[in-house]
């Protein structure tokens, strides 16, 4: 059985429940380079390690990019 | 003349920020950066692009020990929006400072002043360093202060309009309330704006559109750099008053007479 | 970036020409001259003291090896005063070069269009180099290139107003059809103003009042210094359109979003 | 018998005709740093020495001084 | 050509809305409302002298049927003064409409947008029909439409300063957005500038220091009103576009010519 | 009131002059007239079409004995066609009159003050009442009124361009010097700005494109001639003093008080 | 023992409770031409007749003036 | 032999000399609502009878059109 979520608002299927430092690596994603949001919480760089995306979760993934205005 | 501006603690010897977007190439970027002599660099958060993870963008070419990163939530068109943001914005950065905007129309690009505050008290019970970016509202700059804010941010006119200093009386009257930096933020178009603004006594401008998009960005970043020292050094030299009527520069006696009198 | 001006034949690396009149002090004149980088500088001719012949004024302090001189016709009311004070200025100064003003009203002191041209053809005549200071109509700017004029000096407001370029629309036409050089005459009250004028194009801009009259003449001065070259520069960078609408600068996809769509 | 001249629009009272440059030495005025405009001629600085002041003569002698526009 | 507004249901067929301050005299007072042919007319609410409780003012003399009477919250600093005065003013005019002012700055008198809202939102709720003075900020502005005011009311500058419409291209921005009547207050020193609000779009505009203070102010009062008419007229007329170009209102062939071509 | 103004002895009780270019029908040319209430129409000079000369144009439906015909030199370039059409016009029109126009450059239109000072010269000497189109310079308007000129007609912005009244400065101290009837034209788009140049002392103004273009000629000249009389009786009404700061038009003392000071 | 109240931000004392119509005509005060605020809160009109002026209390009395804007 | 002139800057052949009134009935000319000039001078119109076009003339015919500014 198949979990699903979302990831910067794109639904996704993953096998199993995953810490969330295997599914950046696994999405090739430098986590040094991103903050993490999942459902509405931003997950601290510490707490990588401990927290494991599970079914249901909507994820935000973002990084810097050029901007100065709305 | 030592001339430094302080935003929360932080000394900048430069007055003009800058924004990163609209640039045609990363050269531009850095070469626009290196030009105006800019310490302090607006960012924006999005989404990151899953399928291509890795793609480099301009901002990875800079060297951020050269300048304080402002992570900015434009963009954001509610509260929520821009609490989520500033919050993924310290998270990625590092930096605890945002600069505040919460605009719900696109086509004006008009900040919503409630929301603002809202968020505003919001962030600075996190910890945040807020600069926000706000319509040039004396009472609503006096409220954000009052509510912890590092600065306020008027705007000049439209985001990317380059329409100049539409607001001017607005800003004078923010500048003789305000106890914070007051940054001029929107709408400037050339380096005779930035002037304008600092000469009126803005403690820095903010520019991005008219850099980034003019013909020649590098130039026009020395430009602004040249823009607001003049306008700094201006405040500071004490300009003359504005007269309704004219007033000779040379002295009104003794201009030699072709005609003398005749006699007899 | 080599960006010389050349009027009549000579090159000038500065494009601020400055005045000499109502500063405190000899000190402050020439604090200012150095200041401000100019290359030019005018002055007036006015009778002698016979009662004091050898009283030195400041401008016995200036070292006129470092500037060209032009000598003005400030303070003739009429085309004789006009033609007489220019042939003197030329006898007392060796150059034949003439900032030329007919201004006939001392309350708004606006220059004579008709009486100018009539000067400036027989001074042309006469072998002078001519810079005719003028109303911005673009129309007798014509007319004075045609007669033979080095430049013309459109007024942007009042002389000794500081109200700035209230002219900008006809110093563009002006600029637009000369084949002369364009210098903003009066008017400038701070470095926004200089810049303004030089990003729509003009060759240079003559300060006095804004410089001498200020609190700090030579801060001041620098400030004007800085603010024709960031005019300049931004003319040469090739600013943005100014637009009614706003434009962001960050991109317009891609915000977090704090509520994702439920599911059952 | 005197003569009657005005310089710079003030009367004056001079004994006899007198040359150009010992009028202006006789007046302490350095030749150098001034222009002098006879009854609306301007006289060139090298002919100064051929010129004589005579009764009735309108002088203008002039100088540089601080001035930008009117 | 009928034209009228609806204000809450009420229909009003003059566009021109008058104060009662700072008149010289009663009399001066009817004259002036006569003269400018308004509909509705706004009052103050203050303390009355209890050493002297029926000394009549200017208001005993106005015949209350012709007009509907606005009371207002003026010179109220705070919400709750802003909502005992808008309570008084109910009990006392027997009228549930108030024109709400929170303003706690008594130099340049801008409104509160934070304090404004929230009173305004408490005043709905109690039944009133709420006309807020605010800053020409369109998000604020919708901000208030949303809450159920009945109109928006943006200053075109400072409150008795007769600066006129310096808040045009905000005006023009919330006019586009309304779905409510915009009538602008404050500024207006002259008919051109009640000309030009109109002009844009603007549904009506409020009138006091203009008159009152005015050398004539029936007669003033009389100017306004043909103002008011003219811009609305304007309006509906459809102005023709400001172009940066000229462009010939006679035909540019067939000008007679004194020297025909020489022939053989 | 009686308030009528006199050029060269005749006296009109309208200050609104029309010109009769651009409408779309001569319908529409008759109702625009009808509704502005204007006594003073100025028309063109041009050769007839040989191949249908007796083509009816829209001034033939016009009853010359409501008007004063004003024969203008419109499309001229020089001073020599403008004395040309000056004389055609008044053998055609049977009146003295002419509004001098000499305009070399066809894409501004900015009149030439050295060719139209010397056609009205000569104009005058023979015997035409000369009312000349000119740049809004007080110099030049001096000039021409010394030269016997009727009236000055200083242009408030580009002709055709409807951008208002850009030289209002220069208008005040036209207006201020001169002897003769002050008549703006050029520039107006709308009734904001004819009451603009009223309340400033202009004496009458002169608008053809702005009327002719509209979306609604008939309406739009009435909008033109309320606005007119706006701006001329707030002109003998004595308009407010523009003001840096705001002034309460409400008494400042007595607002109620939400809560006492609590006693013991 | 007289009472202590305040009118309009002044203190005042009186003898003894007073119903506000009465209070009123005492001070020669037309009932028509004011609103009264009792302790902050206005007294509707129509129930003048059923409200007591009590020791402490503080009463706004207010009027139209003429007036347009702060 | 025909006589060449022009009319309105248009070159126009004539079979022979012909009085202005003439020339304008023929052309279908109203006099009274058009002026005419001949080389440069405008003919009062009341002298219109005594004028003859000759060879090498240029006729000048305008009449009012609708116009405001250039």
């Amino acid at each position: 059985m198949t979990l699903r979520i979302t990831v910067n608002g794109k639904d996704r299927e993953i096998e199993a429940e995953v810490a969330l430092p295997d599914f950046l690596r696994a999405h090739d994603i430098n986590p040094r380079l991103v903050a993490v949001a999942i459902n509405g919480e931003v997950i601290p760089k510490d707490q990588y390690a401990g927290i494991t995306v599970r079914d249901g979760d909507a994820l935000e993934i973002v990084r810097m990019v050029g901007g100065g205005a709305s | 003349m030592s001339d430094t501006l302080t935003i929360a603690g932080k000394q900048f010897s430069s007055r003009l920020f800058l924004g990163t977007g609209k640039y045609a190439s990363p050269e531009q970027t850095l070469a626009a950066l290196e030009a105006s002599g800019t310490e302090m660099v607006t960012v924006a958060i999005r989404r990151l692009d899953l399928d291509n993870p890795n793609a480099r963008t301009e901002l990875d070419y800079i060297d951020w020990s050269r300048y304080t990163v402002l992570p900015n939530t434009a963009g954001c068109k509610t509260v929520d929006e821009a609490l989520l943001t500033a919050r993924l914005g310290r998270s990625v950065t590092g930096s605890n400072w945002v600069k505040l905007e919460v605009i719900p129309d696109p086509k004006y690009l008009l900040p919503d002043p409630i929301g603002t505050l809202r968020a505003a008290e919001q962030l600075i019970a996190e910890g945040f360093v807020v600069l926000p970016y706000i319509h040039a509202d004396p009472v609503l700059a006096k409220h954000l202060e009052e509510a912890g804010c590092a600065t306020v941010m008027p705007l000049g006119s439209a985001i990317g309009s380059g329409q100049g200093i539409l607001t001017l009386d607005e800003i004078k009257i923010i500048i003789e309330n305000a106890k914070v930096p007051v940054v001029v933020d929107a709408g400037i178009g050339a380096p005779s704006d930035a002037a304008l603004a600092m000469e009126v006594g803005a403690d820095a401008v903010l520019v991005n559109t008219a850099v980034a998009k003019s013909q020649d960005p590098p130039l026009m970043a020395a430009a602004m750099k040249l823009g607001v020292e003049a306008g700094r050094a201006a405040h500071l030299a004490g300009r003359i008053d504005r007269k309704p009527y004219a007033s000779a520069s040379s002295p009104t006696e003794g201009v030699a007479q072709a005609a003398p009198i005749a006699r007899a």
